[in-house]
């Protein structure tokens, strides 16, 4: 169950030019969070940046009690959370969602980010029992690529894309997965990252009647599943069509089940 | 001053604190009552109902603006006979008033609606009538005193609950409006519901919200809802809920002294899920530090300046 | 690309950029080119004018509300000679257009005004009709698509400048009444203005206003703003100005996209001084990183979502 | 005139319970300011708090280019204000209005604060040429007290008195000056407090014949003269009434041509 929470920053980071690593020591988070979860943030008290903001949890010390969001200054919200400081308390309300399925039996899986997209992986990595770990890694360019040595670390295999070349092979992230997917026989695709390269990775592993997870992120109200403002279409077990909701029934859908549009 | 009696009585409709979630922001109770007591929260506006379920508009169905937010959800719901038959039974474990907030595209779905309902185990129905009459040019229901006095004495005769008719604010005179829906058979009135919006993606080039317009509420519109509210309480004399960017007690005052007889809790509820019972608590402080024994002591105290 | 242009012509007024300071938030421009080269704004539209000087409101004359301010000023002005006498000059100093505003009780007031300000040194005259009309039962002039067609026809003969008219948004049908503003001869129009509202001082239980009731501008009318632009432009072929909230050049580019051909900033001059050097600014950046050579390329340029 | 500035916060001091001391560096506002002018702040960027503050320059200290403000916290903005450190920079316009007039004539003078309106009368002492200067303080109860060695320092004699007589003598302020006014043959009274107290102040002077000039307070669109919500009703010379500007025509007002209402 989530629960609405005051905890204290722990340590504020500046991880690239515009991603923030921010650490929370919250006993109830690290011990409830799934991978995939995410908490709601309201970034400053009243009206300015009225609705929370929903961060992916990155990563979870348990012994410590802590866990790490890493975030993109895009708007207000996320500029007032960057000039938070060790020792002020984050508003949040969390864990929410549903996270990504670890079911035991996968043992060969994949993990492919893109972008923001690739921090609630690393939790993902941390907890998947599994004995291949694949990770593939996209960012637009250089200066975006980030943690390396935590997905290193967790990862049996680590790769990298970068739009321009810049960094690691030229391309998209989708273009390793694509070249691996047949041969490495994944139990379990897990992706997160923006909706064109989500619908790619969808369209490659339905190809390839591989089993994928995917995260989902839409415009959200409450973040709590009490607004239906975050849909999402998807097919039912009938074949028709259906919108739910990203922050309760999801952020995380097997790839199969979203009506990409 | 020792007994501070937040109770109300609204046309019948007997709640015990003035403090109402809206209806679209508190889906059925479920989802709030991880976080809060509902035990505790004067009543309970359901998502707005249809004859029929509707799955909505695309999304986004929602973007943030200064001090407020735009919503474009389309009345997604699983039909009014879904919601008696899963719904009702989890709301009734605690003591709180059920408003069903209904809506439809002709007169007859609203009538339909309000004979079924008046069968179930709710202590209100609250009609949106800010939806499109598509049998009329798909001008809103409410925004003309005609299109509102028709529909609310249809609706009327089907009825056999407290009748809350909820105003749109996007018309030119509010009181006529209301006015028409007092005359019409309406037990109280609500208001405000969303004024009409719009925000752009300047990078994209197109509105942020998949439905192009929205809704749009939060404290940004506060003003525009207390004024609405003063300009209603002057015209008739049925009970009013007032409502529009209401997040503390102090806020739900204002609409207290501007006439209402209770007040209504919406997009505050979406950020901060308790937001009901803040109001409430903060109400109760007023009242307290004020000398105000009944809530009804406050309704419409305002002095004008002269 | 190398090339941004950013004059515009609006039904024949020339500016040398699209940002207008709007009227009642600039004064006569005195006190603003203290901290601004008014050479450097596109126009201004002046305090609005009355054919007799006004001595306004009591005060409290304003409010803050979320994201917004209240105002009654009530049109304190010394009247239209005085302005042709002893403002016009101080204004011709600078290359900035210059809009005369005027309001007035009767429609003969307004035509007389017309026909004095025709003779004066000044580029436009903007029609305030958000005035109550006292022949017709203080209801506004700009809140019937009737009321409005009867002004602007009257005043269209009398008027040998560019009219503008500025619309009233506390309306049900703001497409309404800008095709009735369009069909009786405005050449362009210009809004929103302020929406009708109200706040209270809790513990003294009386509007903070001494007028009660007041103007709602600011960042919280945008959504709303951005939307009646929106459907006026989709109704008419006249010009419009844009205005509600504008504070930044991404929030100008918006009503630029929703069909504005230039735009107003009110409130935002208030608070800063330069609000409306840095809005043309942000224009003129959104524009060169988007490829626009001229701003009548980004009018109308949204792209509807289906 | 006036200039719109972005200056640093050199001091950040809680003086009472709710009211706080800002010291800000600023040559410009030092070196030009004079007693009776105020600043008016932006207390945060957005439209958080949106309309700038007005408050009364407290004190010069013009060999440092510092300048001091002193606010109670009331509402929204003065509530950011107070929650400023020392480094931060402040958004301000000023100096702003027409503050006391200080003809070097006047050598008797008394000076009459009430509450928050007791600052800018600091700065008047100090600018003041006059060989007496007494200074007349009242406060709603002695928690409110405060800034009475610089008042002392300043004055030729100080007096203060408390609504509920917890310091000084019991009753208002104004019951001091009523008591002195004849004996003492002030060639300027100068005031500022509260409403209630400005008119009475004016009272007493009118009944005695006596000169004094008032600092009004209005609630302000603009704090620079565009956008005349700061209203104050005031006779002509003809005898007819007229709304003045309390921001550019005031805040200070000789006490015979304000009408209170
Ligand atoms: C389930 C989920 C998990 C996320 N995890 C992360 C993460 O770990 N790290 C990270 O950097 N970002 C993450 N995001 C995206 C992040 O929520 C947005 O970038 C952020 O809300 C933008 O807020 P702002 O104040 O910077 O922008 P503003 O433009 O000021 O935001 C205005 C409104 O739009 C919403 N909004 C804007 N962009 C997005 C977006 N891309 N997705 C959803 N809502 C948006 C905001 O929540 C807010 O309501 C996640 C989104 C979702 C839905
Ligand atoms: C010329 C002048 C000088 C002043 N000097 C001082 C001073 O030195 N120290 C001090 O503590 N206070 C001073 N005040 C009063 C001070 O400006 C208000 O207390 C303050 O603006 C309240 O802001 P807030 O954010 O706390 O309250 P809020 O209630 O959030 O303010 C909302 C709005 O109301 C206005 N407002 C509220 N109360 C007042 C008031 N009493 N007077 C004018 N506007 C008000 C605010 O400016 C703002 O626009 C002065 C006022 C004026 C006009
Ligand atoms: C996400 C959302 C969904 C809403 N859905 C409905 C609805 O189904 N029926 C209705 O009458 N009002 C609906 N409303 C309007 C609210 O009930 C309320 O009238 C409005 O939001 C103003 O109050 P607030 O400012 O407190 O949110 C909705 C509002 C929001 C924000
Ligand atoms: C203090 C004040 C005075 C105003 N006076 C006038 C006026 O005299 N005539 C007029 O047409 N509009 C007047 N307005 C409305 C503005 O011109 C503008 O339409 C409105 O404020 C919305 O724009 P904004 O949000 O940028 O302020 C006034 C607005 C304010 C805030
Ligand atoms: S964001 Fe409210 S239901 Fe998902
Ligand atoms: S506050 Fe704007 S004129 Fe005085």
């Amino acid at each position: 169950m989530s629960k609405l929470l005051k905890e204290v920053i722990t340590r504020v980071e500046r991880a690239t030019d515009s991603i923030f690593r921010i650490t929370v020591a919250s006993e109830y988070i690290s011990a409830n969070a799934a991978p995939g979860q995410f908490v709601n943030i309201k970034c400053c008290d009243g009206a300015q940046a009225l609705l929370r903001r929903p961060i992916s949890i990155c990563s979870v010390d348990r012994s410590k009690g802590e866990f790490d969001l890493y975030f993109q200054v895009k708007g207000a919200g996320t500029e007032i959370l960057a000039g938070k400081k060790r020792g002020d308390t984050l508003d949040i309300l969390g864990p929410l969602g549903r996270g990504f399925d670890l079911d035991i039996g996968y043992r060969r899986i994949a993990a492919v980010g893109g972008g923001i997209g690739i921090f609630p992986l690393l939790f993902l990595l941390d907890e998947s029992k599994a004995v291949v770990k694949r990770s593939y890694l996209g960012f637009r360019s250089s200066g975006q690529v980030l943690l390396l040595e935590e997905f290193g670390e967790r990862s049996t295999s680590l790769e990298t894309a970068t739009e321009d070349g810049s960094f690691g092979s030229k391309g998209f992230v989708t273009d390793l997965l694509e070249r691996d997917i047949i041969s490495e026989e994944f139990d379990m695709i897990y992706a997160c990252g923006p909706y064109p390269m989500l619908r790619k990775i969808s369209e490659i592993a339905g190809k390839h009647g591989a089993r994928c997870q995917i995260s989902m992120e839409q415009r959200m109200g409450c973040g709590f599943g009490a607004c239906l403002t975050c849909a999402c279409m998807t097919y039912t077990d009938d074949g028709s069509r259906h919108y739910v909701r990203v922050c309760s029934d999801g952020p995380v859908f097997n790839s199969e089940d979203v009506v990409f549009e | 001053m020792n007994n501070t009696d937040l109770t109300v009585d609204i046309c019948g409709i007997k709640l015990k604190n003035p403090v109402i979630a809206a209806s679209g922001t508190f889906g059925f109770g479920r989802e709030h009552s991880d976080y809060v007591d509902l035990n505790k929260i004067g009543g309970i506006s359901v998502k707005g109902l249809t004859l029929n379920p509707r799955e909505g508009n695309k999304p986004p169905r929602v973007a943030e603006t200064p001090a407020g937010m735009l919503n474009s959800v389309g009345l997604q719901n699983p039909g009014v006979r879904y919601f008696i038959e899963n719904e009702i039974q989890f709301l009734r474990q605690f003591s709180t008033a059920i408003i069903a907030n209904i809506a439809g595209n002709t007169i007859e779905e609203y009538c339909e609606m309000a004979e079924i309902l008046s069968d179930a185990d709710i202590d209100a129905i609250e009609l949106n009538v800010s939806c499109p009459n598509v049998k009329a040019g798909c001008v809103a229901f409410g925004n003309t005193p005609e299109g509102i006095a028709d529909i609310t004495s249809q609706v009327r005769k089907h009825c056999r609950k407290p009748l809350i008719v909820k105003l749109t604010p996007n018309v030119t005179s509010i009181s006529d409006i209301a006015a028409a829906a007092e005359d019409a058979g309406a037990d109280a009135l609500s208001l405000i519901n969303t004024l009409l919006g719009m925000a752009i993606d300047i990078e994209a080039r197109r509105p942020i919200l998949a439905n192009n317009t929205g809704g749009l509420s939060g404290p940004a519109v506060k003003p525009v809802a207390v004024r609405m509210v003063y300009e209603v309480y002057r015209t008739v004399k049925i009970p009013i809920i007032g409502m529009g960017g209401i997040s503390t007690g102090n806020d739900a005052v204002e609409f207290l002294l501007a006439g209402a007889s209770a007040v209504m809790v919406g997009t505050a509820c979406l950020v901060y899920p308790d937001a009901c019972i803040k109001v409430c608590e903060g109400i109760e402080q007023y009242m307290k530090r004020h000398g105000f024994c009944r809530v009804a002591d406050i309704t419409g105290k305002l002095m004008l300046n002269t």
